[in-house]
């Protein structure tokens, strides 16, 4: 196990390394002098050498390689520069939006995740021709909706309908209730589909057959033979799912207006709010990364026969 | 033999879903007694497998069975319900295919494979573990075995875990699906010798599917032979070397003639 | 083609072709089928419901909604089958040449693909809009650089497993080059996944490209794309709910047309059936 | 002519699966190549072929080095698979498959490589119904015959046929082997069938190879291989062989 970790550390860095200049290369690269614009958005008359006095002092007239490593030092001390809109350093924004967003992605990623198991062993084992017909639409209807819709649909329900909820919300906790059903619903379904497919694909193995004919009981033939089958690709999917989960946190933090890193980011947008941007981007790329890991760290350990075990060359008689 | 056989299959056919009129399987019907090991012999794509398959009642679809009923010890098999098939399957019916490289769980190892059939056989961890180590030493398979898994054992010694299985479960009826295709010569010999024990000490009848009849003739006394779903021929092995065999027989022993 | 034979298809593909055929009906003929100029403003009959002369009621500037449904298909569809193309255009050459030549290439070429496929693909192209500046043809850039690694690395494996064959090993054997035997061995037994992963790539797309018209970083307004659409409708969310159903409806029922559509054909190609218990 | 092997070795994946194999192959004549499965046989075949490298100097061709090159050197020798529906396009019927193989040879035109492919075809008795049909419409049996009018199309000098026998039932086997006996008469390349079953070897070839993990351990004329082995490998595979007449 220890040296998977080494050899799958040593393949991160290179990918990582270049995550980070992806994320330099975007803002460096976008049309546009960043320092005049700057200045013309606070509103300041400069005259030409001003701009080059302060370029000048920004380092953006050193050659561009030079300037990715300057950056690249302060980004491991973790100085991702100062948000233009609000002045503050970009961590403390990070630091103020963060726990939210996380929350609400890894509750519904929680949720989503029981919620597709159901959806995908009852689509994949029902007997009944109708159930399984019945969740297989339901499901594909749940994925086919757009999220925002489901939001306000569900905002019309219990807001505007039932009036449980008032529609600006009301900082207690079930304010999550309503979004981490929106962003769970969709995934869920997308889960499930990919569950009963996989299940329906182990049922067509010839060692399920052995199983059947063995006289082995359902319940154990799917607990143990179907199950650590299917297991490792969706450890995956659920590593890519809570990546898409955060990238949903923006549009269900947008309706139900929580103060999350997808609000402030969609902020950064119209604010062309560059240092925000880049730190987000790179910042939901580490998280993802991380979670891509652990996946794969889970995979490893959910796989004991790919492992060169020693002494295990009894095969060739 | 007056009494009643062990297993009776009467007029099976099996169909593709919405073909009816070309059935796969086409009224076929043999009997096997206790501790009789029938042959069925035929060439490749002539429906021995889907025979075996029809019997443990797991075709798939597009397959479907027309009619036909199993009788295993008096009981139709086709009727029963989920959970009876469930019981009668192991003890009272086995099965041991020909794909030696997809039969056993890849992520499972052998020693797990084993002991689970302690929940078919109601017998609890200890005597489990003394009867799969009395079966691998019965089937010549190394003890080491069984820590590992499937893919690093050879096609030989995977057809003889099957076999201990078969050992284990001492099945009343078990079916042999060409258990040595695509194993070489003394490979071959290996899995042979190791069924004929095993056949020995369960005393199950046995139904053994093969296309090489110099094999079936080694194992079976008497034979079927099979031609596009049809049970063409019936003989002892010794009356093989007669002429007035169905044309298809002829051509078999034959080709065996080759050498 | 046995592939649409009507009567073995299951019921999902007929209702995804259905669908389908008729969003690129509406998508072609929208501007002279609807019934009102989607921009001419009636403000006397603001957000009224539905009535015979607006069947489904008005907006906030008192357009007939149906029109501008109508004429926005084309916008709308017309962005994710643009995102779809350059999608095609930068990950098939990338997964084919990567799979094809080896080496240092496929290294590079895929180390390259891991990079882009370790962001969140909303949050990619949600980054890339903001350093491009909302607007339609952004939102269309940014999510082909956001989705293009998924499919490069489909692809990739796809061939991969292609050129391990047996039969392929054999033409080759026979020297037959690579061009030729991308065009007579490879394609033919790609194509086919390739096809069903587009469509349900185009159901995702014509998800997001909606939804960032409608957190407005998307099509701007007045363009009359669905997401913009529902964007300009919520401010007038509590005063009258309604204006957010019919976009929503169809948005969900183009994107399920492609999602059936993509089951669909995918359940013709696999044929293996589980054993029952 | 004949193809000679010296002392070639040969690891993969870091364990070694050849030690100095040396033989040769003479044009004209039929080699058998026995062994037990996970001997190395396939793994020699392949690297004869250039499907895994070797060192140049192990292979020779008429004493000159060979260096054989996947998809150059298909005109000198010629590998067949194991399995014919694997080793078929599904997309290509029969008479498109063996013109494929002549597509290189550029001295023929469309029309004369479709003729041939025909008469290639007819000779290896495959009935001219059965030559638009597609490999998953066809028997075992008649796509390796498809697969050997392939391998004769390319015009090679020597053959390698790896296991053409154990995806067949014992009639088919009966069918092939008479076959190949035929097609050694009209043709004169080298050929090797490589086989894990005696029974379907010594009536087709002149001088037969046991191989061993990985090493050659008999190399004699058939008769002698049969009657008067010096290994006692050779005589198991041998009495196995004999029993069933």
């Amino acid at each position: 196990m220890r040296n998977f970790i080494l050899q799958r550390m040593a393949t991160a860095i290179p990918t990582l390394l270049g995550m980070s200049m992806l994320g330099f290369f975007m803002v460096a690269l976008t049309p546009g002098d960043p320092v005049e614009m700057e200045l013309r958005r606070l509103g300041v008359i400069f005259t030409a050498d001003q701009i080059a006095a302060l370029r000048q002092e920004y380092g953006l007239d050193q050659p561009i390689f030079k300037r990715y490593i300057d950056w690249l030092i302060r980004l491991l001390h973790l100085d991702m520069g100062q948000s233009i809109a609000s002045g503050r350093s970009v961590l403390e924004e990070f630091k103020t939006h963060l726990p939210l967003t996380i929350t609400l992605a890894t509750l519904s990623l929680a949720f989503s995740i029981v919620l597709s198991a159901l959806f995908g062993i009852t689509a994949a084992l029902t007997r009944s021709q109708a159930l399984g017909n019945f969740v297989q639409f339901f499901s594909i209807f749940l994925v086919s909706i757009p999220s925002f819709w489901l939001a306000l649909l569900l905002l019309f329900i219990f807001a505007l309908s039932l009036q449980w909820i008032s529609l600006l919300g009301s900082g207690a906790w079930y304010d999550l209730v309503l979004p981490v059903l929106t962003l769970s619903l969709g995934s869920a379904a997308t889960m499930g589909r990919l569950m009963r497919d996989r299940i329906l694909a182990v049922m067509s193995e010839d060692y399920i057959r052995l199983a059947i004919v063995k006289g082995l009981s359902p319940t154990l033939i799917l607990r143990r033979h179907i199950m650590k089958s299917i297991l490792p690709p969706l450890v995956t999917n659920w590593a890519v799912t809570f990546g898409a989960l955060l990238g949903g946190s923006v549009i269900v933090e947008n309706i139900f207006n929580l103060p999350g890193l997808g609000q402030m980011a969609l902020q950064a947008v119209f604010e062309r709010d560059f240092a925000i941007l880049q730190a987000y981007l790179l910042f939901m790329g580490l998280i993802f990364f991380v979670s891509n890991f652990i996946a794969d760290l889970l995979n490893y350990w959910l796989t004991p026969h790919f492992r060169e075990q020693s002494g295990s060359q009894g095969g060739t008689e | 033999m007056v009494d009643t056989p062990l297993f009776k299959l009467n007029h099976l056919t099996i169909c593709q879903q919405g073909k009816d009129q070309n059935p796969i399987i086409d009224d076929v019907s043999f009997s096997l007694n206790q501790g009789q090991r029938l042959g069925l012999i035929g060439r490749s794509g002539c429906g021995k497998s889907v025979t075996s398959h029809a019997i443990m009642d797991i075709l798939r679809p597009p397959l479907v069975r027309k009619q036909g009923q199993a009788i295993l010890q008096g009981q139709d098999l086709f009727t029963l319900s989920a959970a009876e098939k469930r019981r009668i399957r192991g003890q009272g019916m086995f099965c041991i295919f020909q794909s030696p490289g997809s039969a056993l769980h890849p992520a499972l190892t052998i020693k797990q494979q084993m002991i689970e059939i302690a929940t078919v056989i109601e017998q609890d961890q200890t005597t489990i573990i003394n009867a799969v180590e009395y079966a691998f030493d019965r089937m010549q398979l190394p003890i080491r075995c069984l820590t590992q898994y499937p893919h690093h054992l050879s096609g030989g010694m995977k057809q003889r875990v099957l076999m201990a299985m078969a050992l284990l479960l001492k099945p009343t009826l078990l079916i042999a699906d060409e258990p040595t295709t695509g194993l070489d010569v003394l490979t071959e010999q290996d899995v042979l010798k190791a069924m004929e024990i095993m056949l020995e000490e369960t005393q199950s009848a046995c139904l053994f599917i093969s296309h090489d009849i110099r094999i079936v003739k080694r194992v079976c006394n008497d034979l079927l032979v099979m031609k596009d779903g049809k049970i063409v021929d019936r003989c002892t092995r010794d009356e093989l070397t007669y002429r007035e065999r169905a044309e298809t027989t002829r051509e078999i022993i034959d080709a065996m003639k080759v050498a | 083609m046995k592939l649409l034979s009507l009567r073995a298809t299951p019921l999902g593909l007929n209702t995804g072709v259905i669908l389908i055929g008729c969003l690129l009906l509406i998508a072609f003929f929208g501007e002279s089928l609807a019934p009102h100029d989607p921009n001419k403003m009636d403000l006397i009959r603001r957000l009224e419901g539905m009535s015979w002369t607006y069947p489904l009621g008005t907006d906030h500037l008192g357009r007939d909604v149906l029109s501008r449904l109508m004429s926005g298909t084309f916008l709308s569809l017309g962005a994710a089958v643009m995102t779809a193309i350059s999608i095609l255009f930068i990950a098939v050459p990338i997964g084919l040449i990567s799979a094809m030549v080896g080496g240092v290439v496929n290294h590079l070429l895929m180390r390259i693909t891991d990079i882009f496929l370790a962001f969140p693909m909303i949050i990619f192209s949600l980054v890339i809009i903001g350093f491009l500046g909302a607007s339609l043809n952004s939102a269309i850039i940014g999510v082909a650089l956001a989705w293009w690694p998924s499919l490069a690395r489909l692809v990739y494996t796809l061939t991969t497993d292609a050129l391990a064959k047996d039969f392929v090993l054999a033409s080759r054997q026979c020297g037959i080059g690579p061009v030729k035997l991308v065009i007579r061995h490879i394609l033919p037994q790609i194509l086919p996944p390739l096809f069903v992963v587009m469509s349900l790539e185009m159901a995702s797309i014509l998800l997001v490209l909606s939804s960032l018209s409608f957190l407005g970083i998307g099509a701007q307004p007045p363009e009359a794309e669905w997401g913009a659409m529902l964007n300009e409708a919520r401010p007038f969310f509590t005063e009258r709910p309604g204006l957010l159903l019919a976009p929503g409806l169809l948005i969900s029922l183009a994107v399920m047309g492609f999602n059936l559509l993509g089951e669909g054909i995918r359940h013709k190609l696999d044929n293996r059936s589980p054993f029952r218990w | 002519m004949s193809f000679q092997v010296d002392n070639l070795s040969l690891s993969l994946g870091g364990n070694k699966i050849l030690h100095d194999i040396s033989f040769t192959l003479e044009r004209g004549k039929v080699t058998g190549l026995l062994g037990r499965s996970g001997c190395g046989k396939s793994t020699l075949a392949k690297a004869m072929v250039g499907i895994h490298q070797v060192d140049q100097s192990c292979l020779k061709i008429g004493g000159t080095m060979f260096q054989p090159k996947f998809g150059k050197t298909g005109h000198k020798i010629q590998y067949m698979w194991q399995d014919p529906h694997m080793a078929l396009s599904p997309f290509l019927s029969a008479v498109r498959c063996v013109e494929e193989a002549m597509e290189t040879q550029k001295d023929t035109t469309k029309k004369q490589r479709h003729e041939k492919a025909q008469d290639l075809l007819d000779q290896v008795g495959l009935t001219s119904a059965l030559m638009q049909k597609r490999p998953h419409a066809l028997s075992g049996g008649q796509c390796q015959r498809i697969a050997l009018a392939r391998a004769i199309a390319a015009q090679p000098e020597f053959l390698i046929l790896d296991e053409p026998f154990s995806a067949l039932d014992l009639v088919t086997q009966k069918n092939i082997i008479s076959l190949l006996g035929n097609l050694r008469q009209v043709y004169d390349f080298g050929l090797m069938i490589i086989s894990h079953d005696l029974r379907t070897l010594w009536r087709l070839a002149d001088k037969l190879i046991l191989i061993d993990q990985g090493h050659i351990i008999e190399d004699r004329p058939t008769s002698d291989f049969i009657h008067s082995p010096r290994h006692d490998l050779t005589k198991t595979f041998a009495s196995f062989a004999l029993a069933e007449v």
